[in-house]
C-alpha cells in the first residue's frame, strides 16, 4: 500500500518548549508590525496638525487633520458625501462588469481566430500605449454626458483587460490541450471545458488590476463630466477653493478604492476555492 | 493482422527558421495485447510517434493502419496518456474521469457506472469525490490512467507516464500500471527514458536512433523463469542484466554517432 | 531651472521674436524673472499677450517665466505655495482665501478685465433676444463655483428668468463639442469658441453677458501680500506693462493686434482673432486703468453670495484687506 | 563522450518541396496579414472621411482625416508641433528616469528590510488602488506648477514600479540564494552578485510597464498646469473648440508613445543580450 | 577522529502553523574521504541534514563536529551542490566558477588559474568564455560541481544532483562525478532517491526513516569484485541486487508504517 495522503503533520498535538517560544516571538512580532502601522499614520497626521499650527505649511493648502474631520463631518451631515460617493461606486462597478465582459469576450475571439488577433495587434499596442485621458473630449462628444464617464472607464481599461486574459489563454499548458486534442475535443469544447476554468486564476488577477483602472477612468469622467460623484466633488472643491472638500473627498476616494479591491479580493477568494484552486 | 501498422512513415516539422526531420522510414507493427516500449535519445521523436498513431499528428509521408484502416485524425479506439496527469483542478475526480466521455458525447451514466467500477477495481474507491489537489501524485497518475480507460480504448499510447514522480512511486506504479494493462488486455505503446522500466513492463522494446530517426534494434523480452513474473523478479533475473547492457549500449552507440 | 522652462510662449519676449524692437529703458540694470500663471490661455486676456509680444514687459526690466494654470484654484494655489510670484485668475479667490485665514493673504493689484468675457449663443436664429426667452430652455453653461456660470446664474436673478436648465457639469473643453452634438438650446461660450460656432452656422449671437450684466471683475492680477510688500518695484512696474498693453491694443490695426497675438495661439486661425478681440473691444471688456472699484467689488460679492459661494456673514467689508489698488491708480496719473 | 551540443539541426541544408511549399504559404500568410492590417487601417481613414462629408458625421466635432493632415502640416511649419512633441517627450523620459531608479531603490530597501515592507505594506496598497489623478491639486500645491507634471508622472508609475521590482526580487528562486548562502555570501553580496542581475528581465518587462503609465501621468499633469507639450495642446484645443489640433495631438501622442515603447524594447532587448538571457 | 560527526542532532522547524519535527536525535560519523549516500523517503529531511552539516541551518539540540570543531556558520571547508546548477546566466562559465571564490573573497588570480584548471582536467577545456545556456544539461551540472570544487572545500555536500536530468545523462554523469570526487579525495555526502546511484556510488548507504526522521539502517557496500569497480560493473555484480532490494525493503517498510 505505497500511496499515503500528502502531508502527514506529526508531533502537531503536543507543542513543544521552543515551538511555544518560537510561537510568543512571532506574535510580538506581528504585534509590532500593527504597532509601528499605526505609529506611522499616527506620526503622519501629527506632523501633518502640527505642521499645520506651527505655520510651516499653510493648511489652507494642505488642509489639516482636524479640518478634515470637522469637514467630513459636516459634508456627511450635509448627506451629500454618501449620495457622491454612491454615484461613483455604482459608475464604478457598471465600469468594471462592462470592460470585463467586453474584455474576456475579444480576448476569446482573439483566442478564436489567430488572424484577427495577428491584423490587430499594432492597433492593439497603439490603444494600449495611447494616455486614454487624452481621449476625454471625444468620448464626451460621442457618447454624450450621460454615458462618458463609462465610456472613459472602460477605455481605459479594457486594453489591458483583454491582453491580460487573453495572454491568461496562452499561458494555460499547451499539454491541457494535447490532451482534450487526444480525445478528438473540438475548438468549442476546449474553450469550455478548459480555456475558461482553467483561466480563472488570471481572470481574478486581470479583474483586480480592472478594478484600479475602472475607477481612474470613473473619476476621469467626473473630471469631465458629472452631476455627482467624488470626482465632481473634488473639481468643484478646487473651483471654490475649499482644499478641505477636496482632501476629504480623495480620502474617501482611497477608503472605497480598498473597500472596492477588498470586495474583489473576497470574491476571487471564493471563486478559487469554488473552483478548487489552491490560492 | 497487426493492430498497429506503420508502412515506411516519415515526419518532418515545419517552423518558419527550419525544418526538423523528426522521423525517417519508420516501420514497425504492434499485435493485439502486446506492450512496446520506446526508449531512445530525448529529441528522437518518440512523442511524435504517439501523436502519429493518435491521429493527431499526419505523417509527411508513408501510411499509419489501425485494424487496417488508415488513420485520420483522432479516434476513440486510442487512448493517450501523457507525462502530466493534466487532471482539471476544477473538477472532482469522477467528474475528471468522464472528460473523455464528455468529449465524446458517450452515454454519461453508462460511463459514470463505468468510472466509478474502474475507481474501485484499482484502490481509488473513496476517493470519487476528491479533488485533485487531495491526491498524491502517484495517485494523480492513476486517476489519469483510469480516464483514459473510461472512454474504452483498445489501445493505449503512455508518453513517460511515470518520469515526473519520484523514484519509488515510480517504480511502484510502474508495476501497477502494468498489471491494469495487462488486466484490461489493451494494446499499449510505452515510451520511456527509463531502460529497466522498457524492459520490465514490455513484451518488445524498441530503441530508436537519433534524429531523423528509425527504429534501430528491437528486443523481445523473454524472461525464462516464465513470462508472467513481477517487475521485481524480473529485475533481479539474470537475463534483465544482459538485456540492460544491451539497450544501453545501443543506446550509446547513437548518442556518439551523433556528434 | 525648471525642466521645459525654456520653451515657453515667453520665450517671444526675447529679443528675437517681437517685430518692433522698442529701445530698452535705459538704466534698467538687469532684468528680473516674475514667475507667472495665467488661468487659461484666452483671447480674453489679449492685453497681457500683447504686452509680452510688444515688449512692454521687457521695457520694463520683466522676464515673464508663463506658465498656464487651467483653473484659478490653481493659479491661487501656485502663489500661496511660493511657485509663482504673480498669478492672473478671478478676483474672489483672493476673497475665499481671505475668509479662510491662513497665514498667507492674496492681494488684487490690477484688473484685466472689468465684464465677463462669455457670450450666449443660441442654437435658431433669433430676431430679438430677451432673458425670458430661456425660459423652459436648456443652456449650457459652466461649472459651478466659476465666474461665469456664476455671472449667469445672477443674470437670471436679476431678469428674474425662472425655468431655464442649466446644464453645469461639463468640463470647459467638452462644451462646445456637447452644443455641436446637439445638446441644448443655448449655449454660454468665450472667444475664439463662439465666434467658430457662430461662423460654421452651428449657433447665433443671442446676447453679451459682459454687456447685459454689466461691469463685473472677471480676471484680476493678483499676488500674496508679502510679495507685494516686498517687491513693490515690480508690481508696479508689471502693472504698468499690462496698462501699456491694453492702450496699445485699444489703438492698434486689427493686423498689428492679429500679429502680436497670434504665437500665443497656435493653430487658431488669424480671422477668428480679429473677430474675437472685436467681439470684447466692442463690449468694452477690457478697462482702460485696471482699477478694481468698490462698486465692483460689491457686485462681485454680491454674485457670489447669491450662488452660495460665499456665506453673507464672510462678506469683505473693505476692498483694502484684499486689493492694492495703488500701484494702477499712480497710472493714471 | 556522451555530450552533445544542445540541437543539431539535421536535414536543414537542402529544404525538401514540402518544406519549400511550407515556406511560401507562410510567407502569403504573412503578407494577407500585413495587408489586412492596412486594409484595416484604410478602410477607417476612408469611412471617416467619407462619412464626415456626406455629412454623417460633423466634422467639426470629430475632424476628419484631410483636415488633420493640413492641420497637421500647419502646426508643422509654425514650428509648434515639435516644440510641444518634445517638451513632452523630455517630461516623460525624466519621468520613466525618476521613478524607475525611486522604485527600484524603495524596492531594494524592502527586500532588505522585510520589516519596513511589512509596516508599509497596507499604505503601499491605499497607493496603488488610489487614482492619482485624483492627487493632482495636492502635487500642484506641493511641487508648484512646474514640477507638478513631475509629480503627477511619477506618481502614476512609481508605486506599480515598486511592486514589480519587488516581486521580481521575490520570484527569484530561493534556491539560488541558498546557493549564495552556501558560499556564506553576506545580503549585500547576494543583491549585488544575484537579486539584481537575476532581474533585469523583469526590470525591463517593468520599464515597459512604467513608460505607459509615466506618458499617462506627463499628460495628465500637462492638464494640470503646462506652458507646453502635447498635454496642453490637447486642453487648448479643446478650450477654443480646434478639434483638428485635438485629434492631431493625439496622434503624435500615439506616435511617441509607441516610439518610445519601441525605444524600451530596444534597450530591454540589448540589455538582455548583454546579460545572455534568452529572450 | 572523524571528519563529520552528529552527536543526538534533531531540529524542528517552526512556521506560525505548526511545528515540524523533522530530524531526531541524529547520531553518525563520516570519516576523511569517506563517500555516503542517504535515501530516504520524500519529505523526511534529507535536505535539512545538509543544510544542518554545512552550517546553514542550527540544530534544536545536539551538536554538529567537523574535523571536531563545534559548526557554526557556513565554514570552507564544506562545499553544496544543489539539485539544479543554478549557474547564473548573465555569467560565462567562467566568472560562473569564481561565484564562490568571489563571495570568500579569495584571490582572484589563484581561483582563476585553479577554475581553469579543473575545466581543462575534466572535460570542459574550451568553454571558459561560453554562456551557460550554450552547454547541455550534464555539462551544466560538472560546471557547478567545479565551482564548488574552485573554493576548495574538503568536504562536498551533493543534494539529488542528477536528478534534474535525463536518464541517460543522469548514469554517465553519476559515473563521472564519482570519478571527480574520489579523484580530488574529498569527503562526500550525497542525497538521493535513486536507490542504485546511492549503491553504485557509495561506501555506506544510510536509509532514513519517515519524519521525524533518524538513521534507520546503514549498509556497508562492499563487492566482492573489488573495490574500484565502475559503477557499470558494479550494477551487473550479483551483490548489487541484493543490496538493492535490501534498501528497497528498507524503504518500503518505513513508507508502510507511515499510513
Ligand atoms: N511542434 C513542433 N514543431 C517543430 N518541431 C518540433 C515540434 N515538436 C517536436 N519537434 C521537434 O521534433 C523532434 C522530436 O520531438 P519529440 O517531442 O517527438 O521527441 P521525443 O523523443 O519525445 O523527445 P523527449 O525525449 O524530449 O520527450 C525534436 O527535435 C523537437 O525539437
Ligand atoms: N523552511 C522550512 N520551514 C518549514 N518546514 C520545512 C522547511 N524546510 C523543510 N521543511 C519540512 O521539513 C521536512 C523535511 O524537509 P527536507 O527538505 O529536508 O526533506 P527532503 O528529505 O530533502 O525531501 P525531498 O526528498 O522532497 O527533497 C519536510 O516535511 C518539509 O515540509
Ligand atoms: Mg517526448
Ligand atoms: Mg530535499
Amino acid at each position: 500500500m505505497p500511496f499515503q495522503p500528502y502531508r502527514h503533520s506529526a508531533g502537531a498535538l503536543r507543542p513543544s518548549p521552543l515551538y511555544r517560544r518560537y510561537l510568543s516571538a512571532q506574535r510580538r512580532r506581528r504585534a509590532l508590525i500593527w504597532l509601528s502601522r499605526l505609529a506611522v499614520l499616527a506620526a503622519f497626521l501629527c506632523l501633518w496638525e502640527w505642521a499645520a499650527r506651527e505655520g510651516w505649511i499653510d493648511s489652507m493648502l494642505t488642509s489639516k487633520p482636524s479640518q478634515l474631520w470637522t469637514s467630513f463631518r459636516e459634508l456627511l451631515v450635509e448627506g451629500k458625501l454618501l449620495k457622491h460617493t454612491w454615484t461613483t461606486t455604482l459608475e464604478t462597478l457598471v465600469g468594471i462588469v462592462v470592460s470585463m465582459a467586453l474584455g474576456t469576450v475579444i480576448a476569446v475571439v482573439f483566442w478564436w481566430s489567430t488572424f484577427a488577433s495577428k491584423v490587430l495587434d499594432p492597433y492593439m499596442v497603439v490603444l494600449n500605449a495611447l494616455p486614454k485621458v487624452a481621449l476625454g473630449p471625444i468620448f464626451y462628444i460621442w457618447l454624450g454626458d450621460r454615458y462618458s464617464i463609462y465610456g472613459m472607464a472602460v477605455a481605459i481599461s479594457v486594453i489591458v483587460t483583454i491582453m491580460m486574459v487573453e495572454n491568461g489563454f496562452k499561458e494555460i499548458g499547451r499539454s491541457k490541450l494535447k490532451l482534450m486534442e487526444s480525445f478528438g475535443a473540438t475548438r468549442t469544447q476546449m474553450l469550455r471545458m478548459v480555456i475558461l476554468p482553467a483561466s480563472i486564476p488570471n481572470w481574478i488577477a486581470t479583474l483586480k488590476v480592472n478594478v484600479g483602472l475602472t475607477l481612474v477612468g470613473v473619476i476621469m469622467g467626473e473630471f469631465l463630466s458629472s452631476k455627482a460623484g467624488l470626482g465632481y466633488l473634488i473639481i468643484y472643491g478646487g473651483q471654490v477653493f475649499q482644499m478641505n472638500m477636496v482632501m476629504v473627498s480623495i480620502a474617501i476616494l482611497a477608503v472605497l478604492s480598498i473597500a472596492l479591491y477588498g470586495l474583489v479580493n473576497l470574491l476571487g477568494a471564493w471563486l478559487k476555492r469554488k473552483n478548487h484552486f489552491e490560492s | 493482422m497487426a493492430q498497429i501498422e506503420m508502412q515506411d512513415v516519415s515526419l518532418s516539422y515545419f517552423t518558419p527558421k527550419q525544418e526538423t526531420e523528426a522521423l525517417r522510414g519508420i516501420r514497425l507493427s504492434i499485435e493485439n495485447g502486446e506492450f512496446i516500449s520506446i526508449v531512445g535519445p530525448s529529441g528522437c521523436g518518440k512523442s511524435t510517434l504517439l501523436s502519429l498513431i493518435s491521429g493527431m499528428l499526419k505523417p509527411t509521408s508513408g501510411k499509419i493502419l489501425i485494424d487496417g484502416r488508415e488513420v485520420s485524425g483522432t479516434s476513440p479506439k486510442v487512448g493517450y496518456m501523457l507525462q502530466h496527469d493534466h487532471l482539471f483542478e476544477w473538477r472532482d475526480v469522477l467528474s475528471n474521469l468522464l472528460v473523455g466521455a464528455e468529449i465524446r458525447r458517450m452515454d454519461r451514466k453508462k460511463a459514470e457506472r463505468k468510472a466509478l467500477e474502474l475507481l474501485e477495481r484499482y484502490g481509488l474507491g473513496g476517493f470519487a469525490r476528491h479533488n485533485p489537489s487531495q491526491l498524491s501524485g502517484g495517485m494523480r497518475q492513476r486517476v489519469a490512467l483510469i480516464r483514459t480507460l473510461v472512454t474504452e480504448p483498445d489501445i493505449l499510447l503512455l508518453d513517460e507516464p511515470f518520469s515526473a514522480l519520484d523514484y519509488q512511486t515510480r517504480l511502484t506504479l510502474a508495476d501497477e500500471v502494468h498489471g491494469i494493462i495487462k488486466d484490461q488486455g489493451k494494446t499499449a505503446v510505452l515510451v520511456t527514458h527509463d531502460i529497466s522500466e522498457a524492459i520490465t513492463m514490455a513484451d518488445r522494446v524498441m530503441v530508436m536512433s537519433q534524429r531523423p530517426s528509425a527504429i534501430s534494434a528491437v528486443y523481445d523480452i523473454r524472461f525464462e523463469e516464465g513470462d508472467s513474473l513481477s517487475a521485481w523478479t524480473k529485475r533481479e533475473s539474470a537475463s534483465y542484466n544482459s538485456y540492460f547492457s544491451t539497450i544501453w549500449k545501443e543506446l550509446q552507440a547513437h548518442a556518439v554517432s551523433a556528434v | 531651472g525648471s525642466g521645459g522652462a525654456n520653451v515657453s510662449p515667453s520665450s517671444s519676449a526675447s529679443p528675437s521674436a517681437p517685430p518692433s524692437e522698442p529701445s530698452p529703458s535705459a538704466g534698467s540694470a538687469e532684468t528680473v524673472t516674475v514667475k507667472f500663471s495665467e488661468v487659461i490661455r484666452s483671447i480674453f486676456y489679449a492685453p497681457h499677450y500683447i504686452a509680452i509680444s510688444k515688449g512692454f514687459f521687457q521695457e520694463q526690466g520683466l522676464k515673464i517665466d508663463m506658465n498656464t494654470a487651467q483653473g484659478s484654484d490653481k493659479g491661487a494655489a501656485a502663489l500661496i505655495a511660493g511657485t509663482a510670484d504673480i498669478s492672473l485668475v478671478g478676483p474672489e479667490t483672493a476673497i475665499y482665501i481671505h475668509n479662510q485665514k491662513g497665514a498667507k493673504t492674496l492681494k488684487i493689484f490690477a484688473q484685466l478685465t472689468g465684464k465677463d468675457g462669455s457670450f450666449l449663443l443660441s442654437r435658431n436664429k433669433l430676431d430679438s433676444f430677451q432673458w425670458s426667452d430661456l425660459a423652459g430652455k436648456t443652456v449650457i453653461g459652466w461649472r459651478p463655483g466659476s465666474a461665469p456660470q456664476m455671472v449667469l446664474n445672477s443674470m437670471l436673478l436679476k431678469e428674474k428668468t425662472q425655468g431655464v436648465n442649466v446644464v453645469t457639469n461639463i468640463a470647459s473643453t467638452a462644451m462646445a463639442g456637447a452644443f455641436a452634438s446637439g445638446q441644448g438650446d443655448f449655449i454660454q461660450l468665450f472667444e475664439p469658441v463662439a465666434s467658430t460656432l457662430v461662423k460654421e452656422g452651428k449657433a447665433y449671437y443671442a446676447a453679451s453677458l459682459g454687456e447685459s450684466f454689466g461691469p463685473f471683475p472677471e480676471t484680476s492680477y493678483v499676488a500674496t501680500s508679502d510679495y507685494i510688500a516686498k517687491h513693490p518695484d515690480i508690481v508696479a512696474k508689471f502693472a504698468k506693462a499690462v496698462h501699456e498693453g491694453a492702450a496699445w491694443l485699444d489703438t492698434a490695426s486689427e493686423a498689428d493686434i492679429v500679429a502680436a497675438l497670434k504665437p500665443f495661439f497656435d493653430g487658431t486661425p488669424e480671422d477668428m482673432i480679429a473677430q474675437s478681440v472685436a467681439n470684447y473691444k466692442k463690449q468694452g471688456t477690457w478697462s482702460a486703468d485696471q482699477v478694481l472699484t468698490p462698486e465692483q467689488f460689491e457686485t462681485l460679492q454680491r454674485v457670489l453670495i447669491e450662488n452660495g459661494t460665499l456665506k453673507p456673514e464672510e462678506k469683505i467689508a473693505k476692498l483694502e484687506d484684499v486689493a492694492d489698488m495703488s500701484f494702477v491708480q499712480q497710472l493714471g496719473k
